[in-house]
C-alpha cells in the first residue's frame, strides 16, 4: 500500500475531523462552550480544507476523458475491494458537495444544544456523501449510500422540528426499504457477474429478463432516494422537520445519489431494461412534474412548498436522464447540480427567518421586504433560479432535459413543459405572500435584514447561481465526455437488443 | 411365539391405558402411580425385546428414584385437585386433531421403518453374549467419553438442584458458641431511664 | 464593440444602481442609469444610421458560449442587422425617454434607485433579445424582459393589486413560453440547430419534413411555427393570452410606456419577423398568425369601448395594435408590421406618458370619469396627447401626409386586402377585423380624449357612482385604493387639489415622442415598406413579393385605401356626438348597463372563466392532489397505511404470545406436526 | 490397555478445551465448599480465563483433517474449533458481566461460574458433537445448566418462571429431537455422523420425518421461530447476565450443531431438508421483526431481535451451498459481539442503584451520556445491519449466500424483514437521542463500559477492517470440516 | 401372528402422542407436564431399544442409557425449579405462569 490518493484524502478527511472532535470531547466533557466554539471552528476548517483538496483533486482531472480517473484500488474483504474513481459526473458531484458543505456549516450557527455531536454527525456525513460520488466498488458504493441514513436520522431527530421523530423514522424506514432491495440486487449481480467492481460491471451484459429484475431493485433505491411520484411522501416531512443544514444537505445533496444512481448503475449496467422502462420513466416523471407542482402550490409551509418543487425539479432529471439523448443526459446532470445550489440556498433562506422567528408558516410572514430588503433581493434571485428563468442556473437545465425528452416523446416533452409554467405559480406565489405585501405583523416589525454571517453564506450560491445560469457551458463541459460515453454505449446496446427507446 | 404376543399386547395396552391415566386422571398421586404403571409396562416391552438391563434399569431408576421423587413434590407441594376449567373443552378437539395427526404421522413413519429395516430379524440371536454383558463392553470403551459426560449431566443436576432449594434461612436462630461466650456485659445490657408515667415507648419512639 | 456596449451599458447601470443604492442615493442610481442610456441611445442611433443610410454590414458579434450539448449549442452574441438595429432604435429611444421621464414621475418615490435599476435591466434584456443570434438568446432576453416586467408591474409591492397582477403576468407569459420553449427544441429536433441561420437554412432545405409521434403527423415546420408563436401570443397578448396585459397597468406608467406599450410586448411580432423564413415555409401557422392577430385587433378594440381607467383603455389599444403587427407578418408583410411596430412605439409610448402625466396631474386618479375638462389645466399635455390620439387612429390623406399611424396601419390593412384577393388563409377576416378595429380604434380614442380634457373636471362623477354600484369587484376600484399610500402619501389623495401641468422633465420626452408620432412614418416609410424597402432590409426579414414597390406603385382599389380614413371618420363623429355633444350620454348608456355593456366591460369575461378554470381548477387539483393524492393515497397506503399494517400484525403476534406454556407447546407441537407432514410429503414414496 | 491409555491420553490431548472447562467446574465445586461465596469474584475471574484460554486453544491448534477422538464419539476440526473459539469469547464476557452484575446486586454465588462453566462444556460438545448420543448429551448439558441459570434469581418471581417455562418447553424440545434421532438411527442403523452420512442414501420420507424431529429440536435451542416462543419470557426473566449468555453462545454452538448435522450426515439430502431450513429463516425473520415492533422492554425487545437474527443466519444454510455454512460462520461471528455488547449497555441501565430495563429508562440518554448513547447507537445500526457497520456485512454475507443458492425471495424477504426490524432499533436510537432527559443513568460500571466498547469496536470499525481474515478463517474451517 | 419392529414402533408413538397430547392440553399443574415429558421419553426409549433389538446393535441401547440417565437428571432440575417456583407464587397452576407474555 502506498500514499492514500486524493479522492481517500478527500473523502476521509471530514471524517478524521470528526474524530478529533470526539477525542476533544473526551479530554472535555460536559457542557463547555469554549469547546463548542472551538468545535465549530474546527469543523469549518475542515469543510473548507475538503473543498480545497477537492479543488486540488480537480487540477488534476483529465476533462476531456471518459473515464474514472485518478483511481484507487485495494483488496479489501468478502470479495470486494476498496475502490475509488471518478469521472465527469462523480467530480461534479463531488464539488458541489464540498461546496455546499462549509455553507452548511456556517448557517448551523443557531445550533445550541450538542454542538459537538451535531458537528460529529455532518462531517460523518460528509464523508458517506463523497463516497457515493467516487466509490467504484458496487458494495463500497452501498456502504457509503446506506450510511448517510444514520447520521441524517439522527440530524433530524434531534435538531428538527416538532414533528422531527415521525419524519426521521419514515425518512428512514422509507429509504431503507428502497435500498434494501437494490442491496439485494447487487448481491446478484455480485454472484452472476462474480465482481462488484463498477468498470468491470458495467461491460458486462446481463440478460435481458435478469436486467429487467436488477432494474426494478435499483429503481426501487433510486426512485425513492430521488425522489419519484409516488414515492416522494417522505421528502417534503424530512425536509421540513429536518434543521436547516440538514435540509440543504438533503435537497442539495442527498437527492443527487438518486440521479448518481440512475446515470451510473440502471443506464449503463442494464440498457435494455432501461430501454424497456422507459415509457414508465417518462409518466412517473411528468406525473411528478406537474401534480406535486399542483401540490407545492397548496403548501402553508415554506419548506414544504420547497420540499415539493424539488421533487418537480428531480422529475426534469429523471425524464433527462432516461431520454438516453446527450441533452437529456446534461440536462438532468446540470439539473442536479443547479437543484442543488438553488434549492439548498432556499432552504438557507427559510433557514434565515426561522433563526429569528422560529415558524415557517406561509402566513405568519409578508412583507418581509420593508425590513429586509437585501434578504428578500436574495430569495428573489433564488425563488426565480428555482423558477427557470433563463440566465439563472434553474434554466439550463429544464431547457436540456426538455430537448432531450422531445426528442424521446413530444407528448412527454408537453408534459413536463406543463411543470414550467406551474413552477412561477407556486414559486411566485411563495414570494408574494413572504416577501411582498404589508408587513403587518407586529412580531415582524423588528426583524433585522442579514448578518455578515448570512452574507458569507449567500454570496458564493449567488455567485455560483449567476454563473452557472449564465454560462453553463461551465459545468456542461465538464461532464461531456462522461454524458458522450454514456449516450453512446447505451445507445449502442439498446440497438443491439432491439428494444425500442420510444420515439 | 404366541406367549411373547400375547405378552406384547397385554403390556402395550396396560402401557398405553395407564399413560392416558396419567394425563387425564385429577389427582396427581394418582398419576404417578399411573406413571409407574406404565413404566413397568415399559420394562417389560424391553424384557420382551431382549434388553433385559435397560429393563432393569427402568425399574429402578424410574420406579425406584424418579417415581418417588415426584411423588415426594407432589406432596410436598400439596397440589389442590382442579377442576377442568370451561376453556378445556373448546381446546380440547382442536389439540386432539393435532395429537392423531401426529400419531397418523407417527404411524406411516413407523410402517416405513419396518420396511426399512429389510427382512425381519429376531430380536435377539442365540448364542450371544447377555445384554448387560453386550452394554458393559461398549461402555467403558467405546462410549467413555458419554459415560462420564453423563456424570457431568447429573452434576448438573445436583448442582443445580442445591443452587435452587437450599437455602439458608435469614430466620433460623443458630447457636454461635464463640459469640455466645465472648460477649461482654456492655453488648449484653442497655441501661434505660424511665421516666413515671411514659413507659418504654416514649424513650424509644 | 460598440454593439457590445449598447446591449451590456444598460446592464451594467442596472447593476450599479441596484447593488450601490445604498452608497450612491437615488439621485446617483438615477444619474447613472440616465446616463448610460443616453450613451445606449446614442451608439443605437448611430448603429441605426449606419445601417439604413451608411450600408453598414449584417453581422454577429460573438462574446462567450452560452449552452453546448452535442450541437443544442447556443453563443451569447450580438446580432446586428436590419431587424434588430430597428428594434435597438426603438428599444433605446423609448427607454431613454422613459428613463428621463421617469425621473420626474417617480420623484417622490423612496424606491427610486431600485425602479431605475429595475429599467435598465430591463433594457438589457430587451436588447439581449432583439440581437440575439439563436432561439436560446432569444429566449433568454424573453424571460428576462418578462422578469423585468414582473418586478416592475408588481414595484409597489405593499398592495395586493400590483402583486396579483405582476405574477399572472409573469404565469401568462409562460403559458406562451410553453409553446417557445416546446419550439425552440423543435426546431433542434428537426433540424439540429437552434441557430437562426441554420434553422431557416435547414427549413429551407427540408420544406416538408415531417414530426412523427405515435398517430400524430404534422409538418414540422407547421408545427414549429405555431409554437413559437404562441410564445409570441403570450409576450404580445394576443387573444386568449391577452389578459395580463391590462392588470399590468398597476405597475408604474413609465413602465406601461416602456414594456407594456412600446417594447416588450412588441417581442412577439419582432419574433414572427426573425423567423419569417418559417412562417413563408408554412401557411397554416401563418393563416393562424393572422387569425389571431385579427380577432385580437378586433376584440381588443370593443373592450377598449367599455373601460374607464385610463391606462386600461390604452392598454386595450395595444393589444389591438399588436394585432394589426401580428396580421400583417401572418399575411407575409413583415417589413409592414416591422413599421407598424416602430411607428406604434412612437405614439403608445407618448400616449400612455401623457396618460402618465394626466394621472400625476390628477394625483394618481385614473378613473377617466374623475376628469373632464383637463385641457385647460394640463395644455402641453391635452395637445401631446391629442397629436398621439391622430397617430394612433392613423389620419392621414393618402397621397399627402399622415401621421405615423397612418402609414403603417394602412398599409397593414392593404396587406390584409391583397392577402384576401390572393387568398391567404385568414386574409379575408383580418382585412374585415383592419376595417372594424379602425373604426373601433377612433372611437374609443376620442373618447378617452373628451372625457378626459373636455367638459368640466368631474362632470361625469354621478354616472361612476352608478357603475360602481354594478362593479363592485372590478379592478379600477382597487387600484384606485390601492395607490394610497406609495410615494404619494404626501398628496392629499383624490380630488382635493386641482390638477396642474407636470414638470419640464416630464414633458420633454413627450416631445421627442410626438415629434416621431408625427413625422416616422413619413420619414421612415419608403425603407420600411415603401422603395427602399428591399435594399434597407438586405433579407432580414422575408419581404412580400412585388415589395419595395412605391408609394403609388400598388395595385390596391381606392375604396380599399380610401376605407380606413373614412370609418376614422366615423368614430370619431360618433364619439363626439356621446362624449363631446352628449357629455354624460355614454356615462348614462354604461350605468344602464345592458348584456352588450356588461361583455364588453367585463373584457367578454375571460378573466372569469379563465379564474374558474385554472386558477381555481389549480387550487382545487392541488388540494386533491395534496391531501387526498399524497396524504390519503400514497401515505396512507404507503408509509403510513404499511406501518400500521405491520403494527397490527404485531399486535397481533403479541397476543400470541399468551406467555402460557401450553400455548407455547401446542404451537411447537403443531409446528413439528407441519414439518413431519412436509417430511411424509416431500419424501415421496421411499420410506 | 496400554494401548487404549495411550489413545485415551491422545484423545484427551485433542479434547484440552473441554478438559480445561471440566476440570475448572470439578476443582470449582471444591473450592466453593471451602471458602463459600467469598471466593465467587476469583471464581468469576479465573473461570473467564480459562473460558479464554480454551477458546483461543481451540481456535489456535486446529488440525489440518478431522480427528475423531473417543471412538468417533467426538470430532475436532477447523470448524469446531472456530465456532469453539467464538463460544469460549462469549462466554468469558457475559461471565464477567455477571460478575459485575451481582456483585453490584450482592448476590454472589460461588456456583454462578461454576453452572456457566458446564454449560460452556456442553457448548464445546456440541460444536464437536460425531455421534446423535454425543449431540444429544451435549444438548443436554448445556441445556440443563441453562436451565437452572434462569431460574438462577430464585427468590425472584419472575427468574423462577422463565426457568420453569425454559424447562418445560426446553424439555419437549428434547423430546422431539429424541424421537427425531431415534428414527434416523431405525432407518440408517448407526447413530455416528460419518455412517448415517454412508446410509442416507438419498433418503426417504422415514428418514426425513427423523431428520425434521432432531432440526426442530435444535431450532428450539437457537430459537428459531416457530420454536421461538419461550425466548421472549426466558429473555425477560432470566437474570440480564444470565440472557447475555444465552443470546450469545448457545445461539452459536446450536447453529454450528444444526450446520454439522445437516451438512455432514445428511449432505445428501440437502434438497429436501432445505424447505424446513427455509421455512424456518422465513418465519423467524418475519416474528421477530414483527412481534418486536410494540416491545417497551429492552430484553424482551432483544429476545426478538435474536430471533429475527437467527433467521439471517440460517438463511445461508438454506442455500445448502457449501459456502452457506461458512456465511452462517461469518454471521455468527459479527452478530455475536453486537448483541453481548447490547446487553453489556442494557446491565449498564442502573438508576438509584436499581436496574431498569424498559426503553422509556433510556429516553434522553445522548445529552446525558453521550459515550454510552453512541455505543448504543453504533450497536443497534449494526443490529440493523445498516453500513458501514458489520452488521451490515452480516447480512451481505447471509443474502449473498441465499442467492448463490437460488433463494433470491428469501433474501427479499429478509431484506423487508430488515426494514421492519430497523424500525424498533430506531425506536431505542430515537428514546436515545430525541427524547427529553429523564433522571440520570448511573455511571456505567468500568466492566460493562468496556465489554460495551470491545462490542462496538468490533462492529465498527475494527471487524469492518478484520473481515477479510474472517471470512478467510471461517471459508477454511469449513473448508476442512465438511 | 409374529410381534415385529412395527409393533413397538407403535406403542413408542401411542406413548409419545399421549405425552405431547397431556403437554398440551394440561391446564392443571406443572407436575402432569413432567410426568408426560418422562412419557415422552419412555417412548422414545422404546423406539431405540426397538431399533436396537431389531438391527441388532447395541448402541441403540447405549443411547436408551444415556437418555435414561438425562432425564433422571432433567427430572430433578425440573423438580428443583417447580419447587423454586412454588416457593415464590405459592401455586403450580400452569394457567398462573404467566408473569411474561406480550
Amino acid at each position: 500500500m502506498t500514499m492514500p490518493g486524493i479522492l481517500t484524502l478527500v473523502t476521509f478527511l471530514p471524517a478524521a475531523g470528526a474524530a478529533l472532535i470526539l477525542l476533544a470531547r473526551m479530554a472535555a466533557p460536559g457542557d463547555n462552550p469554549a469547546l463548542d466554539r472551538g468545535v465549530r471552528m474546527m469543523t469549518l476548517i475542515v469543510t473548507i480544507a475538503t473543498f480545497a483538496l477537492n479543488l486540488l483533486a480537480l487540477g488534476r482531472f483529465d476533462w476531456g476523458s471518459a473515464d474514472f480517473q485518478l483511481v484507487e484500488r485495494i483488496p479489501w474483504a468478502l470479495g470486494v475491494d476498496y475502490h475509488l474513481g471518478v469521472d465527469g459526473l462523480g467530480m461534479a458531484l463531488m464539488l458541489l458537495t464540498t461546496f455546499l458543505m462549509p455553507l452548511c456549516i456556517i448557517a448551523s450557527a443557531s445550533i445550541e444544544k450538542q454542538v459537538a455531536s451535531y458537528m460529529t454527525l455532518f462531517l460523518i456525513l460528509e464523508t458517506l456523501m463523497l463516497g457515493v460520488f467516487c466509490a467504484l466498488d458496487l458494495a463500497l458504493f452501498y456502504i457509503f449510500f446506506e450510511g448517510g441514513l444514520i447520521p441524517m436520522f439522527i440530524l433530524i431527530g434531534v435538531w428538527g422540528g416538532q414533528r422531527r421523530i415521525y419524519a426521521a423514522f419514515k425518512f428512514f424506514l422509507y429509504t431503507l426499504l428502497g435500498s434494501i432491495l437494490m442491496l439485494v440486487a447487487i448481491i446478484v449481480m455480485a454472484i452472476t457477474a462474480g465482481t462488484t467492481s463498477i468498470p468491470d460491471l458495467m461491460k458486462y451484459e446481463f440478460g435481458e429478463q435478469m436486467q429487467i429484475w436488477l432494474w426494478l431493485a435499483f429503481f426501487a433505491s433510486f426512485a425513492v432516494k430521488m425522489p419519484m411520484w409516488p414515492v416522494h411522501t417522505w421528502l417534503p416531512d424530512a425536509h421540513v422537520e429536518a434543521p436547516t443544514a440538514g435540509s440543504v444537505v438533503l435537497a442539495a445533496i442527498l437527492l443527487k445519489m438518486g440521479g448518481y444512481g440512475f446515470l451510473r448503475f440502471s443506464l449503463p449496467m442494464f440498457p435494455d431494461a432501461s430501454a424497456y422502462f422507459t415509457p414508465m420513466m417518462f409518466a412517473l416523471s411528468v406525473i411528478a412534474i406537474i401534480y406535486t407542482s399542483l401540490v407545492a402550490f397548496r403548501q402553508t409551509d415554506i419548506k414544504k412548498l420547497i420540499a415539493y418543487s424539488s421533487v418537480a425539479h428531480m422529475g426534469f432529471v429523471t425524464l433527462g436522464i432516461f431520454t438516453g439523448t446527450e441533452q437529456g443526459v446534461q440536462g438532468a446532470i446540470f439539473q442536479m447540480i443547479s437543484h442543488g445550489v438553488i434549492s439548498g440556498a432556499l432552504f438557507l433562506c427559510v433557514g434565515v427567518v426561522y433563526d429569528r422567528m422560529h415558524t415557517r408558516e406561509i402566513a405568519f410572514y409578508g412583507g418581509l421586504v420593508h425590513r429586509m430588503p437585501v434578504y428578500a433581493a436574495i430569495f428573489m434571485l433564488f425563488t426565480l433560479g428555482n423558477v427557470g428563468l433563463p440566465g439563472l442556473s434553474g434554466f439550463p437545465g429544464e431547457i436540456l432535459s426538455i430537448a432531450g425528452a422531445f426528442q424521446a416523446n413530444i407528448w412527454v416533452a408537453v408534459g413536463a413543459t406543463i411543470g414550467v409554467i406551474l413552477a412561477p405559480v407556486y414559486g411566485l406565489t411563495l414570494y408574494r405572500k413572504v416577501a411582498f405585501g404589508k408587513l403587518e405583523n407586529p412580531k415582524l416589525k423588528d426583524i433585522t435584514d442579514l448578518d455578515p454571517r448570512e452574507w458569507v453564506i449567500f454570496i458564493p450560491l449567488v455567485v455560483a447561481t449567476i454563473a452557472l445560469g449564465l454560462a453553463p457551458v461551465l459545468a456542461l463541459d465538464f461532464t461531456a465526455a462522461y454524458a458522450d460515453k454514456l449516450v453512446e454505449t447505451y445507445r449502442a446496446a439498446v440497438q443491439a437488443s432491439g428494444i425500442g427507446a420510444g420515439g | 411365539m404366541i406367549l411373547s404376543a400375547i405378552a406384547f399386547y397385554v403390556l402395550a395396552a396396560i402401557a398405553v391405558v395407564s399413560a392416558f391415566a396419567v394425563i387425564s386422571a385429577r389427582n396427581p398421586v394418582h398419576s404417578v402411580l399411573f406413571l409407574i404403571l406404565t413404566f413397568f409396562s415399559g420394562a417389560g416391552l424391553f424384557v420382551l425385546m431382549g434388553a433385559e438391563f435397560l429393563a432393569m434399569l427402568l425399574v429402578v431408576v424410574y420406579v425406584g428414584a424418579v417415581a418417588v421423587l415426584f411423588l415426594f413434590v407432589v406432596m410436598m407441594l400439596d397440589v389442590d385437585f382442579v377442576e377442568l376449567k370451561q376453556g378445556f373443552l373448546n381446546y380440547l378437539p382442536v389439540g386432539a386433531l393435532v395429537a392423531i395427526a401426529l400419531f397418523v404421522e407417527l404411524a406411516l413413519v413407523a410402517g416405513a421403518a419396518s420396511q426399512a429395516a429389510g427382512p425381519h430379524r429376531a430380536p435377539h440371536a442365540a448364542g450371544e453374549v447377555t445384554n448387560a454383558e453386550a452394554i458393559g463392553r461398549v461402555l467403558y470403551t467405546d462410549y467413555m467419553l458419554l459415560f462420564q459426560l453423563a456424570g457431568l449431566v447429573l452434576f448438573v443436576a445436583m448442582i443445580g438442584a442445591i443452587v435452587l432449594t437450599l437455602r439458608h434461612r435469614e430466620g433460623v436462630r443458630k447457636q454461635d458458641i464463640a459469640r455466645q461466650v465472648g460477649r461482654t456485659r456492655a453488648q449484653a445490657v442497655e441501661l434505660k431511664d424511665v421516666r413515671p408515667g411514659q413507659g418504654l415507648g416514649g424513650g424509644l419512639g | 464593440m460598440i454593439e457590445t456596449i449598447i446591449v451590456l451599458a444598460p446592464l451594467l447601470g442596472a447593476a450599479i444602481a441596484g447593488l450601490l443604492q445604498r452608497f450612491i442615493g437615488d439621485r446617483g442610481a438615477m444619474t447613472v442609469t440616465v446616463a448610460l442610456m443616453a450613451l445606449t441611445c446614442a451608439l443605437s442611433l448611430y448603429t441605426f444610421a449606419t445601417f439604413t443610410w451608411g450600408h453598414a454590414p449584417e453581422r454577429v458579434i460573438e462574446l462567450f458560449r452560452f449552452i453546448d450539448v452535442a450541437g443544442f449549442s447556443s453563443t451569447w452574441s450580438v446580432r446586428i442587422d436590419a431587424l434588430s438595429a430597428t428594434m435597438l432604435v426603438v428599444v433605446t429611444v423609448v427607454s431613454f425617454l422613459v428613463h428621463v421621464y421617469s425621473i420626474g414621475y417617480m420623484a417622490d418615490d423612496p424606491h427610486r434607485a431600485r425602479f431605475f435599476s429595475y429599467l435598465s435591466f430591463f433594457t438589457f434584456a430587451m436588447l439581449a433579445l432583439v440581437t440575439s443570434n439563436d432561439f436560446l438568446q432569444l429566449f433568454f432576453g424573453w424571460e428576462g424582459v418578462g422578469v423585468a416586467s414582473y418586478l416592475l408591474i408588481g414595484f409597489w409591492y405593499q398592495n395586493k393589486a400590483p402583486n396579483d397582477a405582476a405574477i399572472k403576468a409573469f404565469v401568462v407569459n409562460r403559458v406562451g413560453d410553453f409553446g417557445f420553449a416546446l419550439g425552440i427544441v423543435a426546431c433542434f429536433l428537426c433540424y439540429g440547430s437552434i441557430k437562426f441561420d441554420e434553422v431557416f437554412a435547414a427549413a429551407a432545405a427540408h420544406p416538408n419534413l415531417m414530426l412523427l409521434q405515435g398517430d400524430l403527423q404534422v409538418r414540422a415546420v407547421e408545427a414549429i411555427a405555431v409554437l413559437l408563436f404562441i410564445g409570441a401570443m403570450g409576450k404580445s397578448a394576443q387573444f386568449f393570452l391577452h389578459t395580463w396585459l391590462p392588470d399590468a397597468m398597476e405597475g408604474p406608467t413609465p413602465v406601461s410606456a416602456l414594456i407594456h406599450a412600446a417594447t416588450m410586448v412588441t417581442a412577439g411580432v419582432f419574433m414572427v419577423c426573425r423567423a419569417s423564413e418559417l412562417y413563408e415555409l408554412a401557411p397554416y401557422a401563418a393563416g393562424f398568425v393572422t387569425i389571431i392577430g385579427a380577432t385580437t385587433a378586433f376584440f381588443a378594440a370593443t373592450v377598449g369601448l367599455a373601460q374607464n381607467d385610463i391606462k386600461r383603455v390604452i392598454a386595450y389599444s395595444t393589444c389591438s395594435q399588436l394585432g394589426y403587427m401580428f396580421f400583417a407578418a401572418g399575411v407575409g408583410a413583415y417589413n409592414v408590421a416591422m413599421f407598424h411596430l416602430f411607428t406604434h412605439a412612437f405614439f403608445k409610448a407618448l400616449l400612455f406618458l401623457g396618460a402618465g402625466s394626466v394621472i400625476h396631474g390628477m394625483h394618481h386618479e385614473q378613473d377617466m370619469r374623475a376628469m373632464g375638462g383637463l385641457r385647460k389645466y394640463m395644455p402641453i399635455t391635452w395637445a401631446m396627447m391629442t397629436i398621439g390620439t391622430l397617430a394612433l387612429i392613423g389620419f392621414g390623406i393618402p397621397g399627402i401626409f399622415g401621421f405615423a399611424g397612418f402609414y403603417s396601419k394602412d398599409a397593414a390593412i392593404e396587406a390584409a386586402y391583397g392577402a384576401s384577393q390572393s387568398g391567404r388563409f385568414g386574409g379575408e377576416w383580418a382585412f374585415q377585423a383592419g376595417i372594424i378595429a379602425a373604426l373601433l380604434t377612433s372611437f374609443y380614442s376620442w373618447r378617452l380624449a373628451f372625457m378626459t380634457f373636455e367638459g368640466k373636471l368631474g362632470d361625469q362623477k354621478a354616472a361612476m357612482a352608478t357603475s360602481k354600484d354594478h362593479s363592485e369587484d372590478h379592478a379600477p376600484e382597487e387600484s384606485h385604493d390601492a395607490h394610497d399610500d406609495h410615494g404619494h402619501g404626501d398628496h392629499d389623495h383624490g380630488h382635493g387639489r386641482t390638477p396642474h401641468e407636470s414638470p419640464q422633465i416630464m414633458l420633454f420626452p413627450l416631445y421627442v415622442l410626438a415629434a416621431g408620432a408625427i413625422f416616422a412614418g413619413f420619414l421612415f416609410a419608403p425603407y420600411f415598406i415603401g422603395a427602399h424597402a428591399e435594399d434597407f432590409w438586405r433579407g432580414a426579414v422575408h419581404l412580400p413579393h412585388g415589395a419595395g414597390h412605391g408609394e403609388g406603385g400598388h395595385h390596391y382599389p381606392d375604396w380599399v385605401i380610401w376605407a380606413p380614413l373614412v370609418v376614422t371618420a366615423i368614430g370619431f363623429v360618433f364619439a363626439v356626438f356621446f362624449y363631446l355633444w352628449n357629455r354624460g350620454l355614454g356615462a348614462r348608456i354604461a350605468a344602464y348597463g345592458g348584456p352588450l355593456h356588461a361583455f364588453l366591460y367585463h373584457k367578454w369575461f375571460f378573466d372569469e372563466i379563465y379564474n374558474f378554470i385554472f386558477v381555481k381548477g389549480a387550487r382545487a387539483l392541488g388540494d386533491l392532489f395534496w391531501k387526498g393524492g399524497d396524504q390519503k393515497v400514497i401515505d396512507g397506503l404507503g408509509p403510513d397505511g404499511v406501518s400500521s399494517a405491520t403494527r397490527f400484525f404485531s399486535r397481533q403476534m403479541r397476543r400470541v404470545q399468551t406467555g402460557l406454556v401450553y400455548h407455547y407447546s401446542f404451537l411447537m407441537l403443531i409446528a413439528a406436526a407441519a414439518f413431519g407432514a412436509y417430511a411424509i410429503w416431500a419424501g415421496g414414496a421411499r420410506p | 490397555m496400554s494401548a487404549q491409555v495411550s489413545l485415551l491420553i491422545s484423545d484427551l490431548s485433542w479434547a484440552q478445551p473441554e478438559l480445561y472447562v471440566a476440570i475448572f467446574a470439578l476443582a470449582g465445586v471444591v473450592l466453593g465448599a471451602v471458602f463459600k461465596d467469598g471466593i465467587a469474584p476469583f471464581l468469576g475471574i479465573v473461570g473467564a480465563c480459562v473460558f479464554v484460554a480454551a477458546g483461543i486453544w481451540a481456535f489456535k491448534f486446529q488440525p489440518g483433517d478431522a480427528v475423531a477422538l473417543f471412538n468417533g464419539s467426538m470430532v475436532v476440526d477447523s470448524f469446531a474449533g472456530f465456532v469453539k473459539g467464538i463460544i469460549a469469547f462469549c462466554a468469558a464476557a457475559t461471565l464477567l458481566l455477571g460478575f459485575d452484575h451481582f456483585s453490584k446486586t450482592k448476590e454472589q454465588r460461588f456456583e454462578f461460574p461454576i453452572m456457566t462453566a458446564l454449560a460452556v462444556l456442553g457448548l464445546f460438545v456440541m460444536a464437536s458433537a460425531n455421534d446423535l448420543i454425543t449431540l444429544y448429551v451435549g444438548v443436554e448439558l448445556q441445556s440443563l445448566a441453562s436451565y437452572v441459570l434462569a431460574a438462577w434469581r430464585r427468590d425472584d418471581a419472575k427468574s423462577s418462571e422463565a426457568g420453569l417455562k425454559y424447562f418445560v418447553l426446553g424439555a419437549i424440545s428434547s423430546g422431539l429431537l429424541l424421537f427425531g434421532a431415534s428414527y434416523i438411527y431405525g432407518f440408517t442403523g448407526s447413530l455416528r455422523f460419518t455412517e448415517i452420512a454412508a446410509a442416507t442414501d438419498g433418503g426417504g420420507f422415514g428418514l426425513l420425518f427423523g431428520l425434521v424431529l432432531l432440526i426442530c429440536g435444535l431450532a428450539f435451542k437457537i430459537g428459531a421461530a416457530p420454536f421461538h416462543m419461550w425466548t421472549p419470557d426466558v429473555y425477560e426473566g432470566a437474570p440480564t447476565p444470565v440472557t447475555a449468555l444465552f443470546s450469545a453462545a448457545p445461539k452459536m454452538a446450536a447453529l454450528a450443531l444444526l450446520a454439522r448435522v445437516l451438512y455432514e450426515p445428511f449432505a445428501g439430502m440437502a434438497d429436501q431438508w432445505k424447505q424446513v431450513i427455509v421455512a424456518l429463516s422465513a418465519l423467524s425473520m418475519a416474528v421477530g421483526s414483527v412481534a418486536a415492533l410494540l416491545q417497551t422492554n429492552m430484553k424482551r425487545l432483544m429476545a426478538y431481535s435474536s430471533i429475527a437474527n437467527m433467521g439471517f443466519a440460517l438463511m445461508p444454510l438454506a442455500s445448502g451451498t457449501p459456502d452457506g455454512a461458512a456465511a452462517a460462520l461469518v454471521y455468527m461471528a459479527i452478530y455475536l459481539p453486537t448483541t453481548i455488547g447490547v446487553f453489556a449497555l442494557i446491565l449498564a441501565m442502573r438508576r438509584d442503584g436499581a436496574f431498569v430495563e424498559s426503553i422509556d429508562d433510556l429516553a434522553g440518554l445522548a445529552s446525558r451520556r453521550v459515550l454510552m448513547a453512541s455505543l448504543m447507537t453504533a450497536l443497534l445500526f449494526s443490529l440493523a445491519g445498516i453500513p458501514p457497520l458489520a452488521g451490515f456485512w452480516g447480512k451481505w454475507v447471509a443474502f449473498k449466500a441465499a442467492a448463490e443458492g437460488g433463494l433470491v425471495w428469501l433474501a427479499v424477504l429478509g431484506g423487508v424483514a430488515a426494514v421492519v426490524a430497523a424500525a424498533y432499533y430506531l425506536r431505542v436510537i430515537a428514546s436515545m437521542w430525541f427524547k427529553p432527559a429523564g433522571a440520570a443513568l448511573q455511571a456505567p460500571s468500568g466492566t460493562t463500559l468496556t465489554t460495551a466498547l470491545i462490542g462496538a469496536a468490533l462492529s465498527f470499525p475494527i471487524l469492518v477492517l478484520a473481515l477479510g481474515w474472517l471470512e478467510t478463517w471461517a471459508r477454511a474451517a469449513v473448508a476442512a470440516s465438511f | 401372528m409374529e410381534i415385529g419392529l412395527v409393533h413397538y414402533l407403535i406403542v413408542a408413538a401411542a406413548l409419545f402422542t399421549i405425552g405431547v397430547f397431556g403437554i398440551f392440553v394440561n391446564r392443571k399443574n406443572v407436575i402432569i407436564i413432567l410426568m408426560s415429558i418422562e412419557l415422552v421419553l419412555l417412548s422414545v426409549n422404546i423406539n431405540l431399544v426397538a431399533f436396537s433389538a431389531f438391527l441388532h446393535d447395541i448402541s441403540g441401547q447405549i443411547f436408551a442409557l444415556m437418555v435414561l440417565t438425562v432425564a433422571a437428571a432433567e427430572a430433578a432440575v425440573g423438580l428443583a425449579i417447580l419447587v423454586a417456583y412454588f416457593r415464590n407464587r405459592g401455586g403450580i397452576a400452569v394457567e398462573d405462569i404467566n408473569l411474561m407474555k406480550g
